[in-house]
């Protein structure tokens, strides 16, 4: 049996790129911004993913199959992931929580939402 | 070596096919296992950012980092493994694989100490729960800032000032970061257990000889199970630890 | 070893052993297969017991024959025991597991240790769930909406999600069998497009079943860490969203469907085929749909959520992709119906059951729509109207063809016939029964009734009373063929290796087969149903 | 409400004609094909039975045109119900600019109605008729599902964020309210009724000052707040018997008697802690900003009107005296 396996120095190459791409992702925290930092950081992870991937786990030397199944969970989560996203980015703004009859009639109903939305209760709102 | 061939399959060459597109697709189910968990994190984490913030400053960085080398250490490990494996030098391979088996337990220690750290703060979510602004940082004295629940105080029902302020709204969310915390590393560890009893069967197997050229089928399937659990934690460790 | 190629063998999968380690430690694809069949069919009669009872409760608006937490206990027994324990491994883990290797010309599945594993943990999951209702019964509702279930409930909300959980991998492992068997152990010649349907049916749905199984696995870990260590990831006193619990829960549950109706698909295709003696109209596009109803599942599950709170513009989306569901589904019912066209068509009872499915498969297709379309769903969602759709769609379309599929196969998997005069007045009262019980729901619903209602108001006694006595016709109509299948085992005359004159590799084995299927590895040589009108063209199916 | 056989709910809401409109075109969709089907199913079956003969010159195995308009005709089909459907469901989600807005706070298993004006209703919806209403709704612990079949409308209520509701209902009568969302044991009984009146009445009706007597509604309170579970005249009452007692003495726990006038019967119904009547345990809920100054006045109105039981078993019932 042909056995394609990733010989050691491209194991020691990798790892130390690996090594690298950690140390870069540390240091990339430092980005005070968080759509940016999400970004660098889910990109560097991903680089780091492949690498491990393609080469520690010999995908290189796979056949087509075994490359759509190594896709097909990745691909899978995208899905998950975008459609349930596109309920949660698209919801209205939370709720206008006004001082309406409720709030001061039943405010014990209220608790669980006063405690997500103390801006909405301002003291001196009381029975 | 046709004696490793199961009765149902042709030839080594299926059989090692067959098993190696089994785990893939194994790990596929795995990557929507841990993917239902990422899921959440998106949500939760695109509802309330400034609560993952604060609760990712009270996570330890360097122990974090150290953690992660130490299991990029150990796949290295087991891709050597794989590799002296498939050249014919099974027990090299079961020297790297107690190697990759070492880091594991070394990064489960390094994890225990940061639970231990957590129930000491009261980082664990439920009745215990609490959390204090990071400003206060760690030095914060227990009950100072701390915004408690007294249900005696609430006659009637009337808030009382604190019981809604915002660190204790911003409380509750952070014990939703932990609860996410909890989940996903708790089940990552998890993993790892199920990994380093894995290799330590197969690096048993390695020792006295097993594989070869051949057959080192056992070797490189349980060392993409491992590797998997890596790549997991290479996607935790920025969304838990770094978040800025 | 060498034994006669029709005549029933001396040494087959059945008489290979006879203790019961040699059943409970089997790894023979076809003992599992049996193991299963034996399983379910308890759990389908327990599932169907609970349903009588509050059927019968339900003859009056009132609630007074059972009271309501006992009510709420039963209609949950009823959802878990039927969806996680018989529909969804049905037709994969019995009719699948038994002709997946046959129709490929392999002699096993490609892990036959694993597929004995996933019989254990099926049972492990099953034993969670009867526990849990012998201790006192769950009240969820087998969808197990959070903070419901992990918060307010009290009952064992535990044990039933654990049963849930565990029987969620025994269908991850054989999903995973099948994929890799399909893959790796085609007999020599046998292309993708020369597959049967069936197999292609049982691809497609272990595609969902490793995609999907896992999601849904992972929400009810965490109504688990909520119930059981106040790790509150859905909680709403933490801010936490019980939408997310049901996003998750759908992505699965949503699909699960399709895991539960389309090995039935993969049945009709086959029974179709033989019983008209032709080859399935349109085969390529009947095998594709497959896939795409498989990979399109996985787009539509917001339809669940339209009233949920969910998002406006998600509804509008998923409502769209979920009307995409409709043209597969149409291209099988119009290939299937084309396929008898200028065949040689027999009513035997597989053929009727098949004709039963297409009929109440469309049915209810037809009334999923209903479901997709946004406006009508905010009407009818969690309504008897939903009810009457999905068992159109499950007890309809999975059961008539898991039923049509055993009277089948039945042959080739005890060597035995079955009555067919039984077969035929079971499958037509099956028919009846079914539609006398779940009609009257779609008007009910659609009149606003809504479902897990333990009373009700008056104005919709009529439609009740009328679904409690179609529910008694379909409960004798599913009892009768248990009797005459158990009476066949002695008593039914001997079947040939190929009694229907049927195609397909399985048919070249022994009835029953012997345990390593095949003497020797089959080749094939033409495409899937070269039946009598093709014979002049191609070359029939050689046994090398 | 309850007239014979029918095929679908009364429409007494805006967009309740147009959705059904869009059903009857799906129930004709589906006839069509349904019997379609079936007659193919059929013709074939007869047609080509195995033993007759008939004409079976081999068709193809597959027909790219037949395939394509097999494809093409279901696509149209539903893309017609799909357009349709988010036309109608556009426009009932949004809010007319001129809506009033309700309160609704779901609870195991009841509905609790707040009106803008101050007026509080459990289980009862009053609206007026062609005025838009907007539902702000919110559950206190687990989902509920806010549904009137009549006005074709239904939307979960869920713990901890508001979700909303908007129906113009076009038809005075009473309908039914449904919860959908399966929350508990006793979820089939989280019913109740949509009233939906003309203008004036609605506007007599939330000023409370309607042309009715007050113990009218003052015995509506009565029944919603289900003072009759433990104040009634049967043997074992958790709390005291009302029938008759406007006006007798009462003897309290600490030993001191009071007049059982309007202000005594006020404070007992605001905060029944205040006096607690001999032999009875302090168990009532305090319905101070519950009740609007309003409804105690109806409800003290009603607990005037009720009889005085015959005999009274208790001891400590000292308003058996005349």
């Amino acid at each position: 049996m042909a056995a394609h396996v990733t010989s050691s120095r491209s194991c020691y190459i990798v790892f130390g790129a690996l090594l690298v791409l950690l140390v870069l992702t540390v240091i990339a925290a430092g980005i005070e911004n968080h759509t940016l930092g999400i970004i660098v950081a889910l990109l560097i992870a991903t680089v780091k993913a492949l690498l491990i991937i393609v080469y520690f786990m010999n995908v290189r030397f796979a056949d087509w199959v075994t490359r759509l199944a190594v896709a097909a969970g990745f691909v899978g989560l995208i899905v998950l992931l975008a459609f349930m996203m596109s309920d949660y980015l698209t919801r209205d703004p939370v709720d206008e929580i006004e001082t309406s009859p409720v709030t001061r009639a039943a405010p014990e109903a209220f608790e669980a939402l006063a405690l997500l939305h103390p801006e909405a209760f301002a003291p001196g709102i009381s029975v | 070596m046709t004696g490793h061939v199961a009765h149902h399959f042709d030839d080594a060459e299926q059989q090692f096919h067959a098993a190696n597109l089994g785990m893939w697709i194994f790990l596929a189910t795995e990557v929507m296992f841990f993917g239902s968990l990422f899921a959440a994190y998106t949500a939760y984490r695109y509802m309330f950012p400034e609560a993952f913030v604060a609760g990712s400053h009270s996570l330890d960085v360097v122990m974090g980092t150290i953690n992660t080398a130490v299991l990029l250490l150990s796949s290295l490990f087991v891709a050597l493994a794989v590799n002296a494996a498939a050249t014919n030098r099974s027990r090299a391979a079961a020297g790297f694989l107690v190697g990759a088996i070492v880091m594991g337990v070394v990064f489960l220690g390094i994890k225990a100490v940061e639970y231990a750290d957590k129930f000491a703060h009261n980082h664990v979510p439920g009745a215990h729960f609490q959390f204090h602004r990071e400003s206060e940082g760690e030095h914060a004295v227990d009950g100072e800032h701390h915004v408690s629940v007294n249900e005696s105080a609430i006659p009637g029902g009337d808030f009382q000032a604190g019981h809604n302020s915002p660190d204790r709204t911003l409380e509750k969310r952070v014990e939703l970061f932990f609860s996410l915390y909890f989940a996903m590393t708790g089940l990552h560890a998890l993993h790892m257990v199920i990994g380093v009893v894995l290799l330590g069967i197969v690096a048993y197997q390695a020792w006295r000889g097993a594989y070869s050229q051949t057959y080192f089928t056992p070797v490189e399937v349980s060392g993409l199970y491992w590797h998997f659990v890596d790549i997991v934690w290479v996607f935790l460790f920025p969304l838990l630890y770094l978040i800025r | 070893m060498t034994t006669e190629l029709l005549a029933p063998p001396e040494r087959n999968y059945l008489s290979a052993g006879y203790t019961a380690r040699s059943w409970l430690l089997t790894v023979d694809h076809k003992r599992i297969a049996i193991l299963y069949m034996v399983s379910i069919t308890l759990f389908f009669f327990v599932g169907g017991a609970a349903a009588v009872l509050f059927r019968l409760e339900l003859m009056t608006p009132e609630g007074d024959l059972v009271i309501s937490e006992t009510y709420n206990k039963l209609f949950t027994l009823h959802g878990i025991v039927m969806i996680f324990l018989f529909l969804i491994p049905a037709v994969p883990a019995v009719l699948g597991n038994f002709l997946v290797p046959l129709m490929i010309g392999a002699r096993d599945l490609a892990f036959p240790r694993i597929n004995l594993l996933s019989w254990y943990l099926f049972m492990l999951g099953g034993a969670l769930v009867m526990w849990s209702t012998f201790v006192g019964g769950v009240d969820t509702g087998w969808t197990f909406y959070t903070p419901y279930s992990s918060t307010y409930a009290n009952t064992n909300v535990m044990l039933a999600a654990l049963g849930a959980f565990v029987t969620g991998f025994s269908s991850i492992l054989t999903g995973l069998n099948f994929i890799v068997t399909v893959h790796t152990m085609r007999a020599p010649g046998l292309r993708w497009f020369r597959l049967p349907l069936f197999i292609w049916a049982h691809y497609a749905t272990s595609l969902i079943m490793i995609l999907g199984t896992p999601v849904v696995a992972a929400a009810i870990f965490l109504v688990a860490l909520e119930r059981g260590l106040g790790i509150g990831i859905f909680d709403p006193k933490l801010g936490g969203d019980p939408l997310l619990f049901q996003h998750l829960f759908w992505f699965y549950s949503h699909p699960a469907v399709y895991i539960m109706v389309l090995p039935s698909m993969g049945v009709v295709s086959e029974i179709i085929a033989c019983f008209s003696r032709k080859r399935i109209f349109g085969y390529r596009f009947v095998a594709m749909s497959s896939m795409a109803i498989a990979v399109i599942g996985f787009f539509v599950w917001g339809h669940h959520m339209f009233v949920s709170g969910q998002s406006v513009y998600a509804g509008l989306v998923f409502s769209f992709l979920s009307m995409l569901v409709a043209i597969p589904s149409a291209i099988k019912v119009f290939n299937w119906t084309a396929t008898m066209h200028k065949g040689h068509v027999w009513l035997s009872t597989p053929m009727l059951y098949a004709l039963g499915f297409i009929g109440l498969f469309t049915m209810g297709g037809l009334t999923g729509l209903f479901l997709a379309t946004v406006a009508v769903d905010v009407h009818v969602h969690d309504t008897y109207f939903v009810v009457a759709h999905f068992h159109y769609i499950m007890v309809g379309g999975s059961v008539m063809g898991y039923l049509g599929g055993l009277h089948f196969w039945w042959p080739k998997i005890t060597g035995r016939m079955y009555p067919e005069w039984w077969g035929r007045f079971s499958a037509v009262l099956v028919f009846f029964g079914f539609n006398l019980t779940f009609f009257p729901q779609f008007v009910v619903g659609y009149l606003g009734m809504p479902r897990r209602y333990h009373t009700y108001p008056e104005e919709f006694q009529i439609y009740n009373v009328m679904s409690t006595a179609g529910a008694s016709i379909l409960g004798v109509a599913y009892l009768i063929p248990l009797i005459y299948f158990i009476w066949s085992l002695k008593y039914g005359p001997r079947a040939t290796a190929n009694p229907w004159d049927a195609r397909g590799l399985e048919w070249e084995a022994a009835s029953p087969p012997i345990t390593q299927n095949f003497e020797t590895t089959p080749i094939v040589t033409t495409d899937a149903y070269p039946y009598a009108e093709d014979e002049q063209r191609t070359e029939e199916t050689l046994l090398v | 409400m309850n007239d014979g056989f029918r095929l679908h709910p009364e429409q007494a809401s805006e967009i309740a004609a147009s959705v059904d409109a869009l059903y009857f075109f799906q129930v004709g969709v589906t006839v069509f094909f349904t019997v379609l089907i079936f007659v193919l199913i059929w013709t074939f079956a007869l047609k080509y039975g195995r033993a007759r003969k008939a004409d079976r010159i081999l068709p193809p195995h597959e027909f790219w045109a037949t395939e394509l308009i097999w494809a093409i005709v279901p696509f149209a089909i539903v893309m017609i119900m799909f357009g349709w459907s988010a036309v109608i469901f556009v426009r009932g989600s949004q809010t007319p600019p001129n809506a009033i807005t309700i309160d609704v706070i779901g609870k195991q298993w009841m509905w609790r109605i707040y009106h803008p004006e101050g007026k509080r209703e459990i289980n009862t919806l009053h609206v007026p008729v062609g005025q838009p209403v907007r539902l702000r709704m919110i559950s206190d612990d687990v989902i509920h599902s806010f549904y009137i079949p009549a006005f074709r409308a239904k939307m979960d209520v869920l713990p901890g964020r508001h979700t909303f509701m908007s129906f113009t209902a076009t038809k005075p009568g009473e309908y039914h309210l449904f919860c959908a969302e399966y929350c508990g044991t006793q979820h089939s009984f989280m019913r109740g009724r949509i009233v939906v009146m003309e203008p004036g009445v609605f506007a007599d009706w939330i000023r409370g000052s309607t042309d009715e007597p007050p113990e009218v509604a003052g015995k509506q309170l009565f029944e919603q707040f289900r003072c009759n579970n433990c104040h009634h005249n049967n043997p074992g009452a958790r709390c005291p018997p009302l029938g008759g007692i406007y006006g007798t003495t009462v003897a309290l726990q600490d030993g001191t008697t009071v007049t059982a006038d309007e202000s005594y019967l006020r404070e007992s119904i605001l905060n029944p802690a205040a006096h607690i009547v001999a032999g009875y345990k302090n168990e009532m809920p305090l319905y101070l900003g519950q009740l609007g100054e309003e409804d105690v006045l109806q409800l003290i109105a009603y607990i005037k009107t009720l009889p005085s039981p015959d005999a009274t078993p208790r001891s400590e019932a000292e308003n058996s005296k005349p």
